[in-house]
């Protein structure tokens, strides 16, 4: 087995692969930024190291300095989590180089993956349906146009570079075409330093249905079932669960199969995750994901597997533990993002120091977190707080159970995407399972702050007796403890007037 | 102190309640009197709220004083209190003003105070500087959105600010 | 269905209801004393109201207050938790008389379990396996002695109406027969106002194995497998798994089959406990809970049932939900009693203010607890804080993972049971499933305060730092973030001399 | 300061060592020396501190100048640490009087000293009272266990003290 592992990230998933190699007895060594002196995943590792700036781009996605790191710790191992080096085939090689384990499928597997038009054409080969489109990046406008009306609109202009929305159009008319080229090459260009475009029809209302698959050395491949990922915002993902709500059984089979003929098709080894549009009963490979996913947890809890062992056990060289037919799903689970934004407010970004924190517990609940007490949020990095998981026999009570978390769960000191994520878990086509990346821009009045007029009258009692305190008090504004005892409900319980006058001692 | 205790005047949301507190501790809202209980709960503003038995765990934050951020089930309010009389007075001045009254200044972001640039009784004018405020190592001029005298300045340098927090009030000027 | 229901109890108990009624709807009604004011189960209770001074006996325990406050609330079911009134067959009955659903078993079938004789009359009688002794309590000391002769020594004397270690004697010699018989009707009488004791084979190193039952009050019982409760002091449970860790199938279901005619025999509805010892391939009945038991989340969490859900719809007149068959285990669950107590110090038992809480996440985690911070912890109550749960595959990784839990767990300004158990989980015997209640008192070594050298040295720089800082800051003893930086490790990094000189900036 | 920085004694369970905080921040011990990064993390004297890489998450309390109490995974020790200078002078002072010195009074439990019995430089017997410390509601009279001189009082009427704290040093007195 690997000894030690350098864990080349931060936060939350820094912290859960940290968890999962301890639990197999692998040394632990973390890597941190000025930011992150403090973070659980530092104080949690066996070891950590600095390696610069807040920036990531001086820090967190310095190559150099990661591996100088794992020279100088004498790591075997390095696991890159998600986001930052992750998906970089030179950081994979560089590893492999260093004659360090990459936790991670090859540079060549990575690389493929990455290049959308690549991706595409593999998957093509592979047998596995893909949204009808072009399987080269356009020249030129003019040839957009040919492409579109060819695919059939409407279309979508996508960077071959690209991924999470960014040098993405939407083409509803044919003249439309030349001017979203254009600003799907600028983005793409921006955001990747690869202005390639190609084109895809694009689907209205599609589910986006993912499948976990993991792969060994040995020529094995099994997909450990799907996740539904179609609560989204701007392609963010919000909400995940699995099993898919409406997923009939042979789709789910069609669905694992196209995913392991795909990673089959890439001699993919460990983790990955083969993402599918979905809609009226046709699915189509969206891109391979060569990484753990954020949403992992989802899959751990129905099926009771540890996807980060796998990872390392793979990375080993050891065999996949299970076949296929030894992987088996039990109950529902759904897991929520708990991000720094304020839903109620644009999804504006929230800063602050993290105050106290109150973590749901009781029976299926589970907090991936990256923060704790005195935690400073800034806009260094993804605002992702945790996730809260929820798993229950099946997905009524699985929503049940996280209102009921969502509701105990506290961070203090900055705002949350919880109160949102506590109304989408009441909202009737949620309940219904009736979803799709549609669902957000369909149900505006999520996003509505305010309550009812029995909230307000609380609210004017709490500000009240609050201010009514501070003045006879004449202290700093806090609230004595036990300043003011129910003797009214004492008095009823022992016979008395039920309202009315009220004594306090 | 009277015997039906002291009466608030509540401002959540634009819409106004009046609370009364009895001397004896009992809560008037709405021509009902309620059973409440109110105690610190957590370690940073946590609040548990009993009314009439039922159970609100809330959050308070001060923004000066008679202001008040609450937050129940993760919508944060900002909740206006002041007793009775006193806004009596306000609004009786407001009238006088033949206004609807000057907004107070307020702070925008939680600061430092560095220096006060207006006296009370001052008549200041659009733009004239009230407050410097240091946030996030800048200094921050504050400044008089319209005609109007300083009543009451609330603050001195060195203190400590919330957002939110009124750091100077006015009154109106006749035939401004 | 039940619409509202009152949780007669406090801490986690309290709290885990809640959740199980939240999570079906039920509108939660709590109850506190004047300590309990902000404890967490009336911030996550829909109602609250006050029953009285701290004092048990002024409050939890005062019947009359609690149906005040059912009959006042409008609460259609009284939950009695554990402890407290849980096991009081007149409270049961005044519940009824009150037009209340009680959430447990009949008045009659309390009495008849908390009667220890009459249990182990009405169990043989059913065939389930007792251990020897005397079906009647002793007329005398001469009769005691008598007793202990025919069962053949050693035996232990225990009191009838007992429970939890109280008025219980070992006599090993017949001489000291006498001696022991007063001194458990002393105990006893001065425990529960009986002296009634009574004779037991006593067995050396026996496991003590528990099992899960529910009845319906349609006829219907089923079992939900075994706990295995063999780390104790003095009686106490400390930690708890589920399944047993060298329970043979053919042993489990003999046990679960014993169990379900025990309960049957009793027309059992609700949740309710046999607890067995076992030793040597035997077993015998030791005696019934009829309530749910601290440890049941180990059984929730390898079923993946809810147990609170069960006793509602049991409650509510429903059948049981799944027929024995459908009843499944999956992976293996341990539990560890979080308890105010010093274990390096005799078990003392700590008090003082909860500060911050670290509750560890990641998978197959459960935390169930009663505290948060700001919670006082007085000598009031019960010690028990909370429960740490954890669940794996199998028992090796349930080891490693409360092994990492308790690690990451932090329950500040009290001092814990949590070292001992983290030792525990290291210990060879524990690891090899090794359990008797003999564990502890064969293993002292685990109480044993201090560390190695190493650890000496780096609480010796830790100290001379801190109190560099302090006398440098000239400030309060706090210790300014990021004071120093690692230009060590940065200078390392860069290519300079490994150790040696170190600057910081 | 020295270019070598601040030399500290550190007695950890009875055992001494000698630990050297450079002026520019190296630490040395046992004739190494160490990269050390040591900060504060959480909110209730929770430490990060990194050692040569390896990091130890550990909780520390300040019990008194010179005095910590300190836990690593759950066991919790009290340390003390003397700048060694001073630990030469009281060390000196200790064999100058003969003796091995003696035990400065510590407060048995956190409290508020109520009131100072003895003067610096007195004489006391054994029981002789030093100070009254109010803890739980109740007054404790802190007394002297042996014969010796007060070296110095280092609490005042109105001061909290913390378990273990030092009040008071003590000096052998010659004959005792």
């Amino acid at each position: 087995m690997i000894e030690s592992v350098l864990v080349a990230n931060r936060g939350e998933i820094a912290l859960r692969v940290i968890r999962g190699a301890k639990e197999m007895g692998i040394r632990t060594i973390a890597v941190f930024s000025e930011a992150d002196r403090t973070s659980p995943h530092v104080l949690h590792a066996d070891e950590a190291y600095p390696i610069g700036p807040a920036r990531a781009s001086e820090s967190y996605l310095v190559q150099e300095r990661l591996l100088d790191v794992a020279r100088l710790s004498g790591a075997e191992a390095v696991h890159p989590g998600y986001g930052f080096l992750a998906e970089r085939g030179d950081f994979a090689e560089a590893v492999a180089q260093a004659g360090l384990i990459f936790v991670g499928p090859s540079a060549g597997t990575i690389r493929a993956m990455g290049d959308k038009t690549e991706a595409r054409r593999r998957m093509a080969a592979a047998g596995v349906p893909v949204v009808p489109g072009t399987d080269a990046p356009l020249a030129s406008a003019g040839e957009a146009r040919r492409a579109a009306e060819a695919v059939g609109l409407p279309v979508v202009l996508k960077a071959a570079a690209g991924g999470g929305g960014k040098g993405m159009r939407v083409v509803r008319r044919v003249k439309e075409a030349r001017g979203a080229f254009e600003a799907a090459a600028r983005e793409a260009k921006a955001a990747f330093g690869d202005d390639s475009v190609y084109v895809e029809r694009f689907l209205e209302r599609p589910r986006h249905i993912e499948i976990q698959i993991f792969g060994d050395e040995h020529g094995s491949a099994v997909h450990l079932f799907e996740r539904e990922c179609s609560i989204q915002r701007r392609h963010q993902k919000l909400i995940e669960e699995a099993p898919s709500p409406l997923l009939e059984p042979e789709e789910r089979r069609r669905m694992g199969k196209a995913a392991v003929s795909a990673a089959r098709a890439v001699d993919y080894t460990g983790a990955g995750t083969v993402e599918f549009l979905y809609a009226a009963g046709e699915f189509f490979f969206l891109e391979m994901n060569t990484r753990l996913q954020v949403e992992h947890p989802v899959t751990e809890m129905v099926t009771g597997l540890d996807l980060v062992e796998w990872q390392f056990r793979v990375a080993a060289g050891e065999p996949l533990p299970l076949r296929q037919d030894g992987i088996r799903m039990r109950g529902h689970a759904i897991e929520c993002r708990i991000t720094s934004e304020s839903p109620f407010d644009g999804f504006l970004p929230a800063t602050g120091t993290v105050g106290e924190m109150v973590i749901p517990g009781g029976p299926g609940v589970r907090w991936d977190g990256g923060i704790a007490g005195g935690s400073e949020i800034g806009l260094h990095y993804d605002p992702l707080l945790g996730k809260l998981i929820a798993w229950a026999p099946d997905r009524a009570r699985a929503i049940r159970r996280m209102e009921r978390a969502l509701a105990e769960l506290r961070i203090g000191g900055v705002a949350t995407s919880a109160p949102l994520l506590q109304r989408i878990m009441g909202e009737r086509d949620f309940r219904a399972g009736r979803l799709s990346t549609a669902y957000l821009a369909e149900h505006q009045a999520l996003f509505d702050a305010g309550g009812g007029p029995g909230d307000d009258e609380v609210l004017a009692v709490a500000a009240a007796l609050l201010e009514h305190e501070r003045r006879r008090s004449r202290a700093a504004p806090r609230i004595a403890r036990g300043s003011m005892p129910l003797s009214a409900w004492q008095r009823a319980l022992a016979g008395g007037p039920g309202t009315g006058d009220v004594d306090l001692q | 102190m009277m015997a039906q205790g002291v009466r608030y005047v509540v401002e959540v949301d634009g819409s106004r309640r009046e609370v009364a507190i009895g001397a004896d501790g009992s809560v008037g809202i709405g021509g009902r009197s309620l059973a409440a209980s109110l105690v610190e709960a957590g370690r940073d503003g946590g609040c548990s709220l009993i009314l009439d038995g039922v159970s609100v765990p809330l959050f308070a934050r001060s923004a000066g004083r008679g202001q008040w951020e609450i937050a129940v089930d993760g919508r944060a309010v900002d909740v206006q209190v002041l007793e009775a009389r006193e806004a009596e007075i306000r609004e009786r001045a407001a009238k006088a003003g033949g206004a609807a009254g000057v907004e107070p200044l307020r702070a925008p972001m939680p600061g430092l105070v560095v220096r006060v640039a207006a006296r009370e009784g001052e008549v200041v004018q659009p733009g004239t500087a009230i407050l410097i405020v240091e946030a996030m190592k800048m200094e921050n001029e504050l400044r008089a959105v319209a005609a109007a005298r300083v009543a009451r300045i609330l603050v001195a340098p060195g203190d400590a600010v919330d957002k939110a927090q009124v750091l100077a009030e006015f009154e109106a000027v006749e035939g401004s």
